[in-house]
């Protein structure tokens, strides 16, 4: 095992490292900004090296400041949390030849999965459904006529150079297709400057389902069950639950099983998720893969008794798995609201500044993942999330309601917080049965 | 919050309401009295006056923790929340006329360009901003430090091949020297 | 925080609000009674004064909640953390020659002796410290509540048949009356 | 179920108890007195009725005034907590006698259980085992070795108007017997003005293991399993947790199955607690009953995953268990610290005061149950805990570790607390191998 671990990373997931290598009896090294001196995770830790200025390209970002810290800080390995250079190959590879562990899959299994196209095609090998489509251009009508055959109804069409939906239609038919083909060309030509489009399968009112994974270097791949993210708001999760709900128990099967055998064939290590997306019918079709821990890992946690980020850490100093895919029995519900410093009312712009008081909500089966306090300033330079609000009940009705009791004790004075846009969720028709798609939340809470 | 003079309404009446000469006798006031804050409106006028600064508590930090300095440009005034070793010298040292080295980056100190030559500058020694006063070393990059500013040096921060990191205090220059 | 000075405002007038004689009378008012803060108002005029310590801030109350009220003993000056009936009178009737009569404990306001009965005392009335101002039910108990002080009756802050709980202010008396 | 319940309590359970109620949809009432009208649970409460001055004996322990709110309030029934009147048999009487239903026992099984000779003789009946001892007081020196030999030696000789060790002796055979028992007699005399003394058997550092229970009003009795209560300082707990260490796998079944028994022959509804002693060749003697739920009934919560307030309403409300013995299957290692407002370098006395800045530990299997945050201000009118730190792991060893590393995390200015004490308890070999007696807190940390 470890003794020194830095941690490359700030806010809530940096003290949710620190927190399992304190337990583990593993020495912390933090980095921070000018901005992030305050911190508690930085005053719980072993040594500390502010490495710059506060803007993130000056301070998190910079891997030789970041390496420089871990030499004379004399760490084993590396944590590197989620964004920031998580999921950046080239930082994997400098810690792996300064002789510091990465915790987290090997470059090569990063760069696999990483790039979208690659994965697609390695989902493909390992038979797991993608969304149907033309692997490459149309080039005229006919041929756009025997794809859409193929790939079936209704059909979406994308401009290559696309970006904005500009140079995008759906087509129920045919008919129809024949003639948003001839549009769709010319959009993209006027727009990009280039005509080139492709079909795919129109997904419609899509669920976002993700399956967590943990693999360790002995070729032990369990998954932790999934993880249904569909609340969005411009593709930023907003809340997450496990199980996921109306989900038929055979389509969760499958699911997860596709993912493990994803995993496999590209041989990857530590945790990892699998992003799915799952139609109306629940038939589900590969998206991405994201190579790191994820914000919502508590919500797998809860319903496991696994600590994710303890497991990761074990597997990265290479012990095999304490658990086999049998020990791994889900119970109850979870469900996790990420608390931002935003103001839904003015179009969830951030609101950093100092949080003059705050009442933390608790109980039994309630989790509040944060770094802040009282007298905290939420700094302007980074992502806009304070905390993560996690409940676990026995059913999902259960966990709404504690959800909901949890979010009115949350008091925060000094800031605005995405606190009672939550209620507005948990609260709807929809919600409550579980029916909500990725566009939900823009279509039924936003559009009004 | 450093003091702040605020005021709303454009209105008229403002000229004698918001008269400097008024708000001068109440922040006299103030001073003499030890008052914090005075807040006088109008309808849509208001004069409001706050003193003294709203400290912002900083919890006690490990000590083994390079962390008890305040942000700065790496050329600036002496940290207003001094560590340890600040706090003994800024009674020593101190001043407009003093400005801070610090260091640009995560490394390893350097007072010499190797172990058997003589420290790059010692106390009492004129630099120019072009003189090197240091090297931090960072995987395994030596990084000479330039001055950047002309003066004397007063005081050196730090030891020889100690660990340092961005914003450290190294010297103290005095600029009149 | 029981002390508290109110502007009557029967001197109204935006140049008195901002007389600093009258501040500094008001800051000497504090120091000599150690007051954190001062804060006068005038219909849309207000003098805010503070000095010291920062005060423990209290968050709202829900409107539903009678939890607003300052502890205070039974007979006492106004409580300064007003309720929304409390601001609404606080610019009509209140200084030190103004006491609130408050419940004694948790129950049913009556303010007639019967349904059909005049109501125990008036705005206006004068009363003796024995005179009976109304009767708090509780438990089937049916509790006379004495005035305990003497003046003259200027607002009754509580309606019929009102739940009340403890150091609930019930009427205000003007003891010069 | 219930549509308003009072909450006849104040500061953490205050607000346990109303988390409970909003999670069920119930609306709560609270009581105050002046020196808490600034409790999070004032604020959280549908209504809310200051009752009197800060003391108790002025407030919380008014009857009167807390069935007045009751009435007002429309309340279908009250929460008693612990402490104050939570074992007031009258006052649950009056509650009744006001068709408010008191969550808790009736009146009547509250008075068997209560008194502790009625119990004691109720334990005897249900074949629960008490410390063996002459039932009455010793005439003689014959009568003295007669129940001597029955009883087994050492025995403790006790006056029976006694109190602080006065007239209390312990006599490992009949010779020692024979000249401490006049000793005894005279010193209880000079003592008491009373010489009349009893004998039972001396238990050598005994150990406080203790079983949760619940019983509906259909003849349903559960155990929840137990919890051990040793660490203590003047009789007060300072760390509980569950289950209890080094208790034998035999032991464990018989104390459960002895708790149930006695509390089935009592006709006892709702929750309680058998305590019992354990000596150190594990067997166990009843010594009491606490008619109500306790400080440290999260620890249970922790490993059962049962609620034990919600069970509570809804058993009083007259719904059946919803769950069997068979369901109730324990699940990792628990262990609650009591974070008091107390000076350990002062003898523990209470610090009131106001809290400056609090950091709250967090994260996964973490609970703290506590209504104060930065800005709190602990009056001095009553008992000092201010929280309480609870984990949850997957073993004692974890647990331990968690605690450890929340302890450090936990940061108050403005008081001083018992956190650090803690630290020194779980970090000491006695604890960690878990052979702590309740005399031990005094003899291993505060006698040197």
């Amino acid at each position: 095992m470890y003794n020194r671990i830095l941690i490359a990373n700030r806010g809530e997931i940096a003290l949710r490292v620190q927190r399992a290598c304190r337990e583990l009896g593993i020495e912390t090294v933090v980095v921070y900004s000018e901005a992030d001196r305050d911190a508690p995770y930085v005053r719980f830790a072993n040594q500390a090296f502010c490495i710059g200025p506060s803007r993130s390209v000056d301070s998190y970002l910079k891997i030789d400041q970041i390496i420089s810290a871990a030499e004379i800080g004399n760490v084993d390995a590396i944590h590197p949390g989620y964004g920031f250079l998580s999921e950046n190959s080239h930082f994997n590879e400098v810690c792996r030849s300064c002789n510091i562990d990465f915790i987290g899959p090997t470059p090569e299994a990063m760069e696999k999965l990483g790039d979208k196209n690659q994965a697609r095609q390695m989902a493909k090998i390992a038979n797991v459904p993608v969304v149907p489509g033309s692997d490459g251009l149309i080039e005229n009508e006919e041929e756009a006529i025997k794809v859409a055959r193929l790939i079936g109804y209704p059909v979406l069409i994308k401009a290559t150079a696309g970006g904005g939906g500009k140079g995008m239609r759906v087509a129920a038919n045919e008919l129809a297709l024949k003639a948003a083909l001839e549009q769709a060309q010319n959009e993209a030509k006027a727009a990009f400057g280039n005509g080139g489009v492709y079909l795919e399968r129109f997904i419609d009112k899509p669920r976002h389902v993700e399956v967590q994974i943990i693999a360790d270097h002995f070729g032990n791949v369990c998954h932790l069950h999934e993880r249904d993210c569909s609340v969005q708001r411009r593709h930023q999760k907003l809340i997450e639950e496990s199980p996921s709900p109306r989900l038929p128990e055979q389509a969760r099967k499958e699911l997860c099983e596709a993912a493990v055998r994803l995993v496999k064939a590209a041989g990857y290590t530590n945790a990892g998720t699998v992003e799915f997306i799952v139609d109306q019918e629940n038939r589900f079709y590969f998206i991405e893969v994201n190579a790191r821990i994820q914000v919502e890992h508590p919500v797998t946690e809860m319903v496991t008794g696994i600590d994710l980020i303890k497991t990761q850490i074990s597997v990265a100093s290479g012990k095999p798995l304490p658990f086999t895919q049998a020990d791994i029995v889900p119970r109850g519900h979870a469900i996790e609201c990420r608390i931002n410093a935003e103001d839904p009312s003015r179009n969830f712009q951030p609101c950093p500044g100092k949080i003059e008081k705050i009442f933390i909500p608790g109980g039994f089966g309630v989790r509040f993942d944060s770094h802040v306090s009282a007298g905290y300033v939420v700094p302007p330079y980074y992502d806009s999330m304070i905390g993560k609000l996690i409940v676990l009940k026995e059913n999902r009705n259960d966990a709404i309601q504690s959800m909901m009791r949890c979010l009115s004790e949350l008091e925060i004075q000094g800031i605005r917080t995405t606190a009672d846009f939550h209620k507005q969720v948990l609260s709807h028709a929809d919600f409550v049965q579980g029916i909500v798609d990725t566009k939900w939340v823009e279509r039924e809470l936003l559009s009004k | 919050m450093a003091d702040s003079v605020e005021n709303q309404g454009q209105e008229g009446g403002a000229e004698d309401v918001f008269s400097v000469e008024r708000i001068r006798r109440l922040v006299e006031l103030m001073k003499e009295h030890d008052l914090r804050e005075i807040d006088l409106r109008h309808s849509r006028q208001r004069i409001r006056l706050c003193r003294g600064v709203e400290e912002v508590p900083v919890m006690q930090a490990p000590a083994m923790m390079p962390a008890a300095y305040a942000p700065a440009p790496v050329v600036a005034q002496p940290a207003p929340a001094p560590s340890a070793s600040a706090e003994k010298t800024a009674a020593a040292v101190d001043g407009p006329h003093i400005v801070t080295i610090k260091s640009p980056m995560v490394g390893t100190l350097y007072l010499r360009p190797n172990p058997k030559a003589e420290s790059f500058v010692k106390v009492g020694q004129s630099i120019t901003p072009e003189t090197t006063v240091c090297i931090i070393e960072a995987m395994k990059v030596f990084n000479e430090i330039p001055a950047e500013v002309r003066g004397k040096v007063v005081e050196i921060l730090c030891g020889n091949e100690e660990p340092v990191d961005f914003g450290k205090p190294l010297f103290k220059i005095d600029t009149r020297g």
